[in-house]
């Protein structure tokens, strides 16, 4: 039962405190989303300035790892380009769908290296039915975004 | 403490040769026992034959054999006639049917359609639509403080606008049974056609619709031992005569020109093209299972594993129960969240014990908007369970509570 | 002369243990290999639960097998996506939600609905009803002297008004398979939507939507060595888009407030409730049983029994064939008459002899209007058929006809 | 395979040569039946005199049993008082459900003693599937008639 490999104090911390919560005055951009197979919600609004977030709000209801995945992804991407975004978002797919942390890319003898907070996720890699609730965040953000142009 | 000897039941069910498992979501749909798994596959091995019109023995053994579980199904439900049970995909198939081939032809604007607070999706979003279609107004029987319907408003809701009052034989989050004689004399008093979300009742409890008072019954077999795929329809012979069927094809027809279609008797108007032959031997085969071991026997099984329950889980720290905290008037059905656990994340970590339990919605959204909560999780007992079962859930959720730190 | 190795197909089928069995009767359902029913009974045994927002294994896993069926018909039918596969009770609830999902919105008075003679009622009687609906008009493509369809006046009757073409894939009673090519092209020239009654053809014929050129295919798995409970709706996604759901409940929600409710993204709209779980792991063993095989393998198979057969049949004194009597652009069904022998009586002698075939009006009364015979004797054949079983239905015919004094 | 048994040759001949087929004038009394699973069709008309049926046709399509069953039954109702009638279709309903010969109340010794050409039909008894095409002509007979008054 490797429970807490799942449920890290991080993650818990990142629950109960999601960061950049408050939602924006005036955002330019602005997604919902839902895991229509367990309720789960998130909103992701973007405040943008040419291709880089300035600021950020994420804020929803749900489990732990789909609240946590938007806390610790609005942390990630704040003050980032599109380009840059859409790297750690590449890297964070990669670790929740590789067989272990080194196919994944991170570097497991400097734990946080890579994608920070969000590497405390990848426990929810083995439990196939979670990795929707920690992607659901990031698939709000990609919409928000919009494509590129 | 329970009344089964659950020994010999699990013996029945090969999901249970997985020692460690603890099903407690029957409410979403039951196990299977080999009596049922082995009725199926031996007829699907040597019985099988399309049903009806069919001139050679295997065929004409099978139309029998579907048709006596339709005989089957009449007694099992203290039906009149084997011409009252209609052979449907499921519960929810049988109430839309009822939407569609009788409200959207007999409602009028600003007749009423009268449901719960507490109704399952399929019991809800049915109506939601026939009152659009028909501009027939949608109203509630509210839920109590207590978790129990308060009927005290009943004769302002059901009056002489009422048309149709559909509501649940028990409730699939609360485990809530409500006081259905009062709500169907208000309603037959009325005259308005009124319908028994049967899905959680007649799996759990001794229904006899000679004197339930309804005029129409719906439930799945998935629920009760049997196999998905199919469900029952029965209603009131008069109520049958007024139901037109909606969909249209084989064996359901008495006449068919290029134009112009006339409908076969009834049930069979209702049982368009062919229909769920192996499912109809299954649940015929569930039936028998079910009464093998007696509905009261099952009834009061739940209501001692539910008590038992209630008394477990009330010693477990930050626990909250939604729905009635005793066993007056519930079934074997118990919602509850745990401090500010999510409860996707209390099943996933209850899954880990072995214990499987449900977390969700569970398509009430209505009634967990009343109850403050997006989501329960929620354990549900049938015959097959325990109370190993439920020291499992206890321990599982003791463990989820100090993994979230918050006992 | 047959290609296929009935031999070790037959042997798959516990039916045919009964050695005496002359099965001539899969047009109406086929049999069931013990692949297709194992299949079912292990997964009721071990691997049941119910699918969609279970937080356990079990059902995650159930859910799991359940959509990978999706993924397997959407292969086998060489759709796009898996969200283009919808699972339906049959045919015949394939072809009425689409008569009533998207028909009842769409179609405005002296609009046209185009079928052809040989339609099963499931692919007439829905679009009937939908005529008198929206007052559209119902019209005919016409059958042929030589029991296909005369396709000579197709430019007047799919034109800028129809907004419906509804054709089988292979007739029922004929064995015609028509020009799908054809017609289809025609509907889509002039944006009707097309829509292919697959019942017949999927089983016996490999079949790429992708290339086929309807916007819609249905079939049922019985038909196919799969169970009764569950067949398939395939759509083009823009067909989809526009269809409305028509069954309401769990499942097929996205939000549901008091009074209304959004649907769930598609193919899930159009599945209210507990869908056909065990059935749809049935289905997927039937395609992969039915694969393994080779559906090219099964259609040549078909044919060299239709052409032994017409050959056979053709010197039985007495006897008429109704359709084709070649094996150009037709499947394994044979319907044919006896001097003044009534088809039941036929079929009850028959019996007598071990051979199963159908008798009557096979769901098809205007063609059989047409034909100018009240009832008709069907012999069908599948994989598992053989030249004696054939030889055994001439043998038998000749019994009959002494037996009437014809012969 | 007692086939022979069933398709006697009075059933054949009246199969094919089908007693007051001729529909009536101005029948007293109609009614049509039909076998929704087999879709064979009887009609019966009656002409009455009080209670007496003076003249009768049935005619319709299908098989062979229920036809000659029709036929059979023309003959043997013609003049008959209801409570005749009654009589005459009481046992043949238990010549089609008894066990055999002696149990359905008629005389093997003298085939044809009790119920005339109609005890042609007991082989019908033996295949459960086409009682209901023996049965039908009374059936539809019975809805003629009307209750009783
Ligand atoms: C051509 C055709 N269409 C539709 C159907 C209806 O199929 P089902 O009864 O499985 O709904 C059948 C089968 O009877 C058929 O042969
Ligand atoms: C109270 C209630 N009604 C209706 C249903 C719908 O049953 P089914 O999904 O079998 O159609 C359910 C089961 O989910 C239920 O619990």
């Amino acid at each position: 039962m490797a429970l807490e490999e799942l449920y890290r104090d991080v993650i818990l911390d990142h629950y109960r405190n999601p960061r950049h919560r408050q939602p924006l005055e005036a955002p330019d951009r602005r997604a919902e989303g839902v895991n229509p197979l367990c309720g789960d919600e998130v909103t992701v609004e973007l405040k943008m300035e040419g291709d880089r977030v300035v600021d950020v709000a994420v804020h929803g209801q749900g489990c732990s790892i789909s609240q946590s995945s938007g806390s610790m992804m609005s942390e990630a991407i704040k003050g980032k380009t599109r380009a840059e975004i859409e790297a750690i978002a590449a890297k964070f797919h990669s670790m929740m769908t590789a067989e272990d942390e080194t196919a994944a890319g991170l570097d497991p003898s400097r734990p946080g290296a890579v994608l920070g907070d969000l590497e405390a996720l990848q426990g929810v890699r083995r439990y196939p039915v979670r990795i929707k609730c920690a992607a659901l965040p990031w698939t709000t953000l990609e919409e928000a975004l919009g494509p590129a142009g | 403490m329970p009344l089964l000897d659950t020994t010999a039941i699990r013996a029945d069910f090969p999901v249970f040769e997985d020692r460690g498992l603890h099903f407690l979501d029957s409410a979403a749909s039951s196990q299977k026992p080999r009596q049922v798994i082995e009725a199926m596959a031996d007829f699907a091995a040597h019985g099988y034959a399309n049903v009806n019109r069919g001139a050679y023995r295997l065929s004409v053994s099978a139309t029998e054999r579907y048709e006596a579980v339709r005989d089957k199904v009449a007694a099992f439900l203290g039906a009149g006639s084997s011409d009252e049970i209609v052979f449907v995909r499921g519960a929810t198939t049988g109430i839309n049917l009822l939407a569609h081939g009788w409200g959207s032809l007999r409602l009028r604007p600003d007749d009423r359609i009268i449901v719960t607070e507490m109704e399952h999706h399929a019991n809800l979003v049915p109506w939601q639509m026939l009152a659009r279609r028909t501009g027939a107004r949608l109203e509630f029987i509210p839920l109590g403080e207590d978790h129990r319907l308060d009927l005290s408003g009943l004769d302002r809701l059901i009056d002489e606008d009422t048309k149709i009052v559909a509501v649940t034989g028990m409730s699939n989050v609360l485990g809530t049974i409500p006081p259905l004689d009062v709500i169907l004399a208000a309603a037959r008093e009325v005259g308005a056609f009124s319908i028994v979300d049967g899905a959680q009742l007649v799996p759990h409890q001794p229904v006899d619709v000679s004197t339930l008072g309804a005029d129409a019954l719906v439930f799945s077999a998935h629920k009760m031992c049997g196999p998905t795929g199919i469900g029952v329809l029965w209603a009131r012979p008069e109520r049958l005569e007024e139901l037109e069927p909606i969909e249209y094809g084989g064996d359901m027809i008495s006449t068919v020109t290029r134009y112009t279609a006339t409908w076969a008797p009834i049930p069979q108007r209702f049982e368009a093209g062919t229909p769920p032959i192996i499912e109809a031997i299954g649940l015929g085969a569930a039936i028998d299972y079910v009464e093998k071991i007696g509905r009261q026997a099952i009834a009061d099984h739940d209501t001692e594993l539910t008590r038992y329950a209630l008394d477990a889980l009330g010693d477990v720290p930050e626990l909250r129960i939604h729905g009635p905290v005793d066993t007056e008037s519930r079934g074997g059905v118990i919602s509850f969240t745990m401090a500010d656990i999510h409860p996707h994340d209390l099943a996933t970590i209850l899954d880990q014990h072995g214990v499987a339990v449900r977390a969700g919605h569970h398509c009430a959204k209505p009634l967990l908007e009343i109850l403050e909560v997006p989501a329960t999780a929620r354990a549900s007992f049938y015959l097959y369970n325990t109370t190993e079962d439920i020291d499992a859930l206890v321990e599982a959720l003791r463990d989820a509570g100090e993994i979230f730190g918050v006992i």
